[in-house]
């Protein structure tokens, strides 16, 4: 079997290499629709009261969620709400008969809250091949677009199928 | 909200208390409102994809179960602790309106740089039994005293 | 008009026209007014561009035609929507209910709903009327809702249409 | 996005069409973007539940397209005052929604110009499903 994808130098020397960044924003709103779509009822990630009350600076980002990233129909993908930009992988030619989530992984070095605008950027970490599947990992870190600190890091591996 | 948990209270091999979810079509449309993933894989059974794969159903965004996990994290931690890191990688495919039982032990508790770390296992399982989406976690708890 | 059957409207109903419920506030945010705009398949960049929307005169992002904000979602509380906030008081024979229509009138003179609004939202029903069509006898319920922005400017109302038969 | 004065405008214009064909995943976007989230919009067998054919297209997001429609048409210039529409028929997934307008008085008032259309989208069969009017007030020439 012939293989669907083959991790070339040229690959290689892609790794590491920051794509341009994105803004992404946690509203209060998006906050609440996020913590609706997974059933969670605690308020912590509904009231800003409450929130508050237990010294938070507004309701806080269910684990998962890191913000909404800002979308326009012209550089967003419609499916997926991701900017289709240059970088961070996007310019592997990946086979295309499936797309699937391999993995994420989150590191948190701070709670996100409604009202935090975060900048995005990202690089391609990893690819390997496997059978018909190409595992294609991507880093990305988020930082407060305020402080400039970084908030989160992400190891994400989609699976593209051959 | 869940009660503190604090760090002297934590035993290795302590369950987590668990949790079963079952999403059916709808809690999967919010899902893709809340989280801006708008595949049809996870809402239209007629979906192409899914005739490819040989699957009759909606599969359940492998994100969805990466937040479920995330919601057994933040509930163990509490408003005092803070988790650290956590992730699942996708092993699994669930189906919608199939129990989803969440879960986690904790696997290590250590003090590292003045902070009180527990590590976790965490994982959805199907009906089989089968652990879907297995990972990690890595939480900080406060201590009594 | 010719009724035939006799009448559902109650002194009960009768009593809550022109009452307003309860209010309550609706956020219109980046994120949302993003995502309205997207779903309705709008192309302008005043909807999605806060620099578009400067540039044409604007304070902020602007909440697309048909976009009002988004209630305070919470689970630990009734709802409080803008749908569940009249018509609960009462009941009347009716099974089936049918959305008869929407109009929404705007004051840009006032104001136009831009992101980082606030706005409050007031329902009342302004009338019940009763009529017999194909699908039989039918009470035809009109609403009427008023929202206000952070600064106590009316910005928009609705008009709403519910067929009950 | 070009501008439409009030000069240019007769009664009995026609303004351009806007074509719709909503997909399953058009009607989840709309929930997301609603908040709207009943069934019957994309769960096709709730949907055949509640005695429907199948899954219909939510009537606000018609509402909406007709606001589109009239957004598009008036210009960045033009302020949309009012638009409505009555839901008289279904429209159902991946089936064509014409969204047109035509240009029924145009009068001045208090110094502004305004400009009343009937707005409506239109079935495969040609039947108006939700038809409606919209009032836009429109720059000036002069």
């Amino acid at each position: 079997m012939a293989e669907v994808f083959e991790v070339t130098d040229e690959v290689k020397a892609q790794y590491g290499v920051e794509g341009p960044p994105w803004t992404y924003e946690a509203t209060t709103t998006s906050i609440r629709m996020y913590a609706r779509g997974i059933g969670s009822v605690d308020p912590i990630h509904y009231d800003v009261d409450f929130a508050k009350s237990q010294g938070f600076r507004s309701i806080v980002a269910p684990l998962g969620y890191i913000g909404t990233p800002t979308f326009h129909p012209d550089t967003n993908d419609g499916t997926f709400g991701f900017p289709r930009r240059a970088g961070g992988g996007a310019r592997l030619n990946l086979p295309t008969k499936g797309l699937l989530d391999g993995g994420t992984e989150t590191e948190y070095l701070d709670y996100i809250c409604a009202g935090d605008m975060l900048v995005e950027t990202s690089s391609l970490a990893d690819v390997r091949v496997r059978g018909n599947m190409v595992f294609v990992t991507n880093e990305a870190v988020y930082k407060n677009q305020e402080s400039g600190k970084v908030v989160a890091k992400q190891r994400l591996t989609s699976i593209h199928i051959g | 909200m869940a009660e503190q948990t604090y760090f002297d209270d934590v035993k290795e091999g302590q369950e987590l208390p668990e949790f079963t979810i079952q999403p059916d079509k709808q809690q999967l449309v919010k899902f893709a409102a809340g989280s801006g993933d708008f595949n049809p894989l996870h809402f239209d059974e007629k979906f192409p994809m899914l005739k490819g794969m040989g699957i009759a159903d909606n599969i359940v965004h492998g994100r969805f179960k990466y937040a479920q996990v995330g919601r057994i994290v933040f509930a163990f931690a509490g408003y005092k602790g803070r988790v650290k890191k956590f992730g699942v990688s996708y092993r699994g495919m669930d189906l919608i309106n199939t129990p989803i039982k969440v879960k986690g032990v904790v696997t290590a508790k250590k003090q590292e740089g003045g902070e009180n770390i527990v590590e976790l296992d965490v994982w959805t399982e199907d009906a089989d039994g089968k652990k879907t989406t297995p990972g990690t976690a890595v939480v900080a708890l406060p201590s009594k005293g | 008009m010719t009724t035939t059957n006799p009448s559902v409207i109650t002194d009960e109903m009768r009593a809550i026209v022109g009452v307003e419920g309860a209010p309550a506030t609706l956020e219109v945010e980046r994120t949302n007014c993003r995502m309205f705009a997207r779903s309705v398949g709008h192309a302008d960049p005043i909807f999605y561009d806060v620099d578009a929307a400067k540039a044409a005169g604007y304070r902020d992002i602007v909440a697309s035609p048909g976009f009002l904000g988004t209630p305070i979602f919470n689970p630990n509380r009734p709802p409080a929507g803008p749908a569940e906030m009249s018509g609960r008081g009462y009941s009347i024979p009716y099974k089936r209910v049918l959305n008869g229509g929407t109009e929404y009138e705007y004051f840009p003179e006032n104001d136009v709903i831009c992101a980082g609004d606030t706005i409050t939202v007031r329902g009342k029903i302004a009338g019940f009327e009763e009529t017999t069509g194909s699908i039989g006898p039918m009470l035809i319920t009109k609403r009427e809702t008023t929202y206000t922005n952070q600064d106590g400017k009316v910005v928009a109302k609705m008009y709403g249409t519910t067929i009950q038969y | 996005m070009s501008q439409v004065f009030f000069e240019d405008v007769a009664e009995g214009l026609e303004i351009p069409e806007l074509k719709k064909n909503c997909s399953t995943q058009q009607l989840v976007l709309w929930a997301a973007g609603s908040g709207d989230f009943y069934q019957i919009h994309y769960d096709k067998d709730f949907a055949q539940g509640t005695g429907l054919p199948g899954l219909i297209v939510h009537g606000a997001l018609k509402h909406a397209f007709l606001g589109q429609l009239v957004h598009d048409w008036m210009g960045p210039k033009g302020e949309l005052r009012k638009f409505g529409c009555s839901y008289r028929g279904m429209d159902y997934p991946n089936e064509d929604i014409r969204c047109r307008g035509v240009v029924t008085k145009k009068y001045t008032e208090n110094g502004k110009n305004f400009v009343e259309l009937d707005i409506w989208t239109e079935n495969p069969a040609g039947k108006k499903t939700s038809p409606g009017t919209a009032t836009v007030a429109l720059p000036s020439k002069n």
